[in-house]
């Protein structure tokens, strides 16, 4: 089973050998087709893919309508009222930011996705609707390089003043093991 | 007047005494404060050096004599050495009054208690000084709150020790036990040893006033930079203090070496006397130290100016009447019993068990989960039954 | 690997293992004048300069000395990650330090060892060093855990620093992950052992920080406290 | 009842730095400050980043469950709980009915351990000196306990995607039962000595007060976001494991201050005792691994699994491709979006309150830099 070595430039797939890939296929139970109908009607056309697993609804979004569509979702009919977490994944050709909103008042789950181009990867700030984001975001723009215009201050949160490179991708080497 | 030679010596050996006796005593409590607070905290505290770790402050004094001093290199290096000075030697002057037993004192001034008090506040400059001088914001912050808390809590202790005053119609130590013959003067007037161990308490910067010197907030206050041989000197002050906080209270208020047993007790028995109660009242205050975690400046503040200040000049004002116009001493007693079991009793009459109401108000408000019931404990066929599958490293 | 006593050119850097000589990779800091600093495991002090001199008696009284600093160490307040637990459970009353005379204490001044108990994160190694460098001497550093040794099981991680050594000369290992309670005090009873030994050939009486240091770079100099940092990129 | 000031002049920038000894941990706050008023606060981070989330995408299933133990050092079972969750939520594998009652009786047991290491670490951040040794001495017995059932005192790796190692050993249930009484003693007798002391009372009443709309804005979560009275537990909320068969209380605080967040804690010590009782009395018999594949091999997928972790919900969402290592970890973790409402709290409070109230969110710094 080949190993993901970091060195070889992930640019070309490494040739797989081992078991086929299965996918797991997303099958939502009741609940959460009553979640999965209440964002419908919340995103209407902007949902550009959803679909969702036991009761957790989700749905891809164009980048520049995020910060509207997490508007609605939060003052409109589903009370999103925590953004619960923010992470961004590097799928080599493009970095996905993914929102996981809740809302303690109907006790709802709802995920939000939107693909960024991985060269110059840019996203509307939520700081302005949740607290919470300020530092998501700080952290993604540490470990990703993800820009998020409308952030009062983007200065390095788990790293330091003069650390090049962002970590969180997977292009960035890790030390091999050197024996002592 | 002519101090002859012998004068001389016979004062420097009761000089040397004295500093033996405070400097043992202060020793003493360092050892005994680790092993009664171990006692309490259910661990034994300091065994290992020496027999029941007796040698243990001897082992910490050669440490810290044989350790790199450092001054900062911004801190004024006159000043920032002149205030470990400053605070040790105050405490060490106060000791030439107090008497030990009727006649083992090495100068017993008649305004004695006067010169306590005027020597006492010296140490405030002492810890000022070393806040301002060591150059660090820690410190700075330390100083002033030192200084805050010192002078608020110096106003309280005088009125009291002029109270013992009037009530043995003298200052001087040795009449003030005197008058103790017959009845302490904590029964006569409790609450104003009350008032004493409070201000004492925080005079000498003891939880729940150790906010100079708090550890988790200023990170020891006026002495953070400090290290070595003159930290300790910081060090031995503060316990020296401590010991002089528990020979007064025994001397102005638990009846020296007179009250059980009257004056005919040998010299070396009431010296005994003396240092039981004296160290009676030490223990108290660990114990204090033990159980309450540290006020805030301001409610420490408040404390002072809103309840100690007012309250020991009502007494003030009382024992001056009851002075003047010859009330009997009981008079004092019904006052102090007022102000102190009073609130007791109002509080406990309202609230029985206060962790019980506490727990029955929170519980109210508390969100009920009930228990679905559990499905029959139904063996999936495909599970192998045996009881540890090994091997799956998933 | 007892350091040979007698020798006395004090220029003979310490004992420096193999492995910290080569060139590339495991530097941490460069100093501005090129030469960089790579501190060796450098737990050996630096021979003295009073062995064997001919009639100077050394004996009791530097036994007393050892004796007082080994029955009062007073610890620097500083958990860094989950050894730190372990460290604080050490202090509390059921394995109780305080029968040592092992009492933490809040400010570098007046500390005499630094355990180094959790992860040495690069962004953490300048605060440890201006810590280390602010206590004043005699000092010793327990390096507790296998983090705190080697980068334990972090160590293919880009922002640790693969053991304490990197930075400050580190005098007891505690292996473990976290090291149970009895392996910190037993670290603590060999530290002991070792301030009495090290009296006995009394290495440690003008041990001063920056002797100690400028022994171990391997060109001589002192690299000022803000040497500039440059990453191993390796 | 701090009547708002005017800050017209800053004094000085007072820097709680990475050493401190109020700081749990490596966190580093800079207090403007004005006398002994706090203007504002900013706090540093990164000191303790040891780049988990990365070294997990490198590392198998099996590997990532001891980094997990790591990530929040001090309730470690109830971490693993999280990510093996995922991981079965996307492999469809069930644990068997005794692997969850196992399970759930030692994150319970974990849950009371790290409110006692927390109720001795508050005391000592507001000067108590004894209130420690007595909490340390409780989580000195649940650690022995510990090291019986997993072999470690601290980081257990115990849990499994699909069961758990192995089973208990044969004493476990009169032990725990053995261990409940005594731990509920110690709880008490802390709780007498410090829930109604009359300095601690005025320490930490009225102090850092957040409402609830903030608090769940800035993404507080556990008896920090309860403390202002919202009703938010997982265990309730999206029940998990057993959970749903057990009946207990979520005790919630009135106004949201340092006061209602230390006392929640000290009431979850009790419920969570009670919890064990009644899994102890249903406690089944039967084999403890769901019949797994030897190597973890999920289908490619995405899922958002959390759980109710003393300090908060810890969230762990798990994207797979289908190799045995896993495409991207990330947690979700609680005492990181708590620091976010610090701010909102200590303006305008005294040096010492920013003490009591950073004592009061219970952070973890491993959990927090991860």
């Amino acid at each position: 089973m080949t190993a993901q070595d970091p060195q070889a430039a992930p640019a070309e797939k490494p040739v797989r050998h081992g078991p086929p890939i299965v996918i797991a296929e997303e099958v939502l139970n009741e609940r959460g087709e009553e979640t999965a109908a209440q964002l419908a009607r919340t995103l209407g056309p902007l949902a550009l893919e959803s679909a969702g697993r036991e009761d957790n609804p989700w749905a891809r979004v164009d980048a520049k309508e995020l910060h509207a569509v997490a508007k609605e979702c939060r003052d409109g009919e589903m009370g999103m009222d925590m953004l619960n977490l923010m992470l961004a994944v590097d799928w080599i050709d493009r970095i996905q930011m993914i929102y996981v909103l809740y809302s303690t008042t109907n006790n709802r789950k709802v995920i939000l996705k939107a693909d960024l181009p991985a060269d110059a990867p840019a996203i509307d700030s939520l700081s302005d609707l949740w607290e919470a984001a300020t530092w998501y975001e700080r952290e993604a723009h540490d470990l990703f390089g993800v820009d998020f215009p409308g952030n009062r201050d983007m200065s390095p949160l788990l790293l330091y003043e003069g650390f090049e490179g962002h970590p969180g991708l997977k292009s960035y080497p890790l030390n091999d093991y050197e024996e002592w | 007047m002519n101090v002859t030679l012998s004068d001389a010596i016979k004062l420097t050996m009761q000089l040397f005494a004295l500093l033996n006796v405070a400097a043992f005593g202060a020793i003493s409590l360092v050892w005994l404060e680790r092993r009664f607070l171990g006692r309490l905290q259910g661990r034994p505290g300091p065994n290992r050096v020496g027999p029941l770790g007796l040698l243990q402050p001897i082992a910490d004094a050669i440490k810290l004599m044989s350790k790199e001093d450092v001054a900062p290199g911004t801190s004024q290096r006159l000043l920032f050495y002149a205030a470990p000075i400053l605070v040790f030697v105050p405490s060490f002057v106060v000791w030439l009054t107090f008497p030990l037993a009727r006649d083992v004192v090495v100068r017993n001034l008649d305004m004695g208690l006067f010169f306590f008090v005027a020597i006492s506040v010296l140490s405030i400059v002492g810890l000022v000084l070393a806040g301002w001088s060591s150059n660090s914001k820690y410190a700075i912050l330390g100083g002033f709150r030192a200084a805050a808390q010192l002078v608020s809590y110096e106003i309280p202790i005088i009125t009291m020790i002029l109270v013992i005053g009037m009530l043995s119609d003298s200052l001087d130590f040795v009449k003030v036990v005197d008058a103790q013959a017959t009845v302490p003067f904590i029964a006569v007037v409790p609450l104003a040893f009350v008032i004493f161990l409070i201000a004492g308490l925080a005079e000498v910067g003891r939880t729940p006033f150790d906010i100079y010197f708090a550890e988790s907030e200023v990170v020891g206050g006026p002495f953070v930079e400090y290290s070595g041989a003159h930290w300790a000197i910081f060090f031995l002050a503060e316990y020296v203090n401590t010991f002089v906080v528990g020979i007064l209270g025994a001397l102005l208020f638990l009846g020296g070496w007179r009250w059980p047993f009257g004056a005919d007790l040998p010299q070396i028995a009431s010296v005994a006397l003396l240092m039981g109660k004296a160290y009676f009242i030490v223990l108290i205050i660990f114990w204090i130290r033990a159980t309450y975690p540290r006020m805030r400046i301001d409610q420490l503040m408040a404390m002072a100016w809103k309840w100690l200040i007012p309250l020991s000049f009502v007494l003030f004002l009382v024992a001056a009447f009851q002075l003047k116009f010859e009330w009997p001493w009981w008079v004092l007693t019904i006052l102090s019993l007022g102000v102190l079991v009073v609130p007791v009793v109002v509080q406990s009459r309202k609230q029985r068990n206060p962790a019980l109401a506490l727990a029955v108000r929170y519980s109210a408000n508390a969100v009920i989960v009930h228990a679905k019931p559990r499905p029959a404990a139904v063996i999936v066929d495909d599970v192998v039954a045996t009881s540890a599958v090994e091997g799956t490293s998933a | 690997m007892a350091v040979d006593g007698n020798n006395d050119t004090q220029s003979l850097p310490l004992f420096v293992p193999q492995k910290w000589n080569r060139e590339e990779g495991g530097h941490f800091f460069h100093t501005d004048e090129g030469g960089d600093v790579s501190l060796g495991k450098g737990n050996h002090p630096a021979p003295s300069r009073m062995n064997n001199v001919p009639g100077v008696i050394t004996g009791k009284l530097d036994d007393l000395i050892a004796m007082g600093r080994s029955n009062s160490l007073w610890t620097l307040t500083f958990g860094l990650a989950c050894c730190a637990i372990e460290m604080i459970s050490t202090h509390m009353a059921h394995h109780d330090l305080d029968r040592f005379g092992i009492v933490t204490w809040p400010s570098p001044r007046q500390a005499d060892v630094m355990i180094i108990a959790g992860t040495v994160v690069k962004k953490m190694a300048e605060p440890i060093r201006l810590l280390y460098e602010q206590m004043p001497d005699p000092k010793w550093v327990i390096a507790m855990g296998t983090c705190a040794t080697s980068g334990g099981p972090y160590y293919k991680s880009y922002s640790v620093v693969m053991g304490v050594d990197h930075i400050i000369p580190v005098d007891i290992y505690v292996p473990g992950c976290p090291p149970r309670p009895e392996a910190l005090m037993d670290a603590f009873m060999k530290l002991q052992s070792k301030i009495k030994s090290d009296a006995k050939n009394h290495q440690i009486d003008d041990l001063s920080t920056s002797s100690v240091i400028a022994e171990m770079t391997t060109d001589g100099t002192v690299p000022p406290a803000n040497a500039s940092r440059e990453e191993p990129t390796g | 009842m701090t009547n708002e000031p005017q800050f017209d002049h800053v004094d000085m920038m007072l820097n709680m730095g990475p050493q401190h000894p109020a700081t749990h941990g490596v966190f580093r706050m800079v207090l403007t400050v004005d006398g002994e008023r706090v203007v504002d606060v900013t706090p540093h981070i990164g000191y303790l980043h040891r780049g988990t989330e990365r070294l997990a995408e490198v590392e198998t299933y099996g590997q990532v469950i001891t980094l997990f133990d790591r990530v929040d050092y001090i309730s470690n079972l109830n971490n693993e709980l999280a990510f093996v969750r995922a991981g079965e939520k996307i492999m469809e594998v069930e644990a068997p009915e005794r692997a969850q009652y196992i399970r759930v009786i030692l994150a319970e047991l974990n849950r009371v351990a790290s409110h006692l290491l927390f109720i001795g670490t508050y005391a000592i951040d507001l000067g108590g000196m004894t209130p420690v040794m007595y909490c340390f001495r409780e989580r000195e017995r649940i650690e022995n306990l510990f090291e019986h059932v997993t072999g470690a005192r601290m980081m257990h790796n115990y849990m499994r995607i699909g069961g758990v190692k192995s089973d208990v050993p044969d004493d476990f249930v009169p032990w725990v039962r053995r261990l409940i009484g005594e731990v509920r003693m110690g709880v008490e007798e802390s709780d007498k000595l410090l829930s109604t002391n009359e300095v601690f009372l005025a320490r930490t009443q009225g102090v850092g007060v957040i409402d609830g709309p903030t608090a769940v804005s800035c993404g507080l979560s556990g008896p920090s976001l309860r403390g202002s009275g919202v009703a938010y537990d997982v265990r309730k909320d999206d029940p998990y494991e057993i959970y749903p068969y057990l009946n207990y209380k979520i005790p919630l605080g009135e106004n949201g201050d340092c006061w209602d967040r230390y006392y929640l804690r000290v009431l979850e010590c009790y419920e969570s005792l009670n919890m064990i009782e009644q899994c102890l009395d249903q406690f089944p018999a039967g084999p403890i691994m769901a019949a797994g594949r030897r190597i973890a091999r999920p289908p490619a997928g995405e899922v958002f699994a959390h759980s109710e972790n003393p300090r908060g919900d810890l969230g762990v969402y798990l994207v797979s491709d289908g190799s045995d290592k896993p495409y991207r970890v990330k947690i979700r973790p609680p005492s990181f979006c708590n620091l976010v409402g610090l701010a909102t709290m200590t303006r305008g409070a005294y040096i010492a309150d920013a003490v009591a109230i950073l004592g009061s969110l219970d952070i973890v710094l491993g959990e927090v830099d991860r």
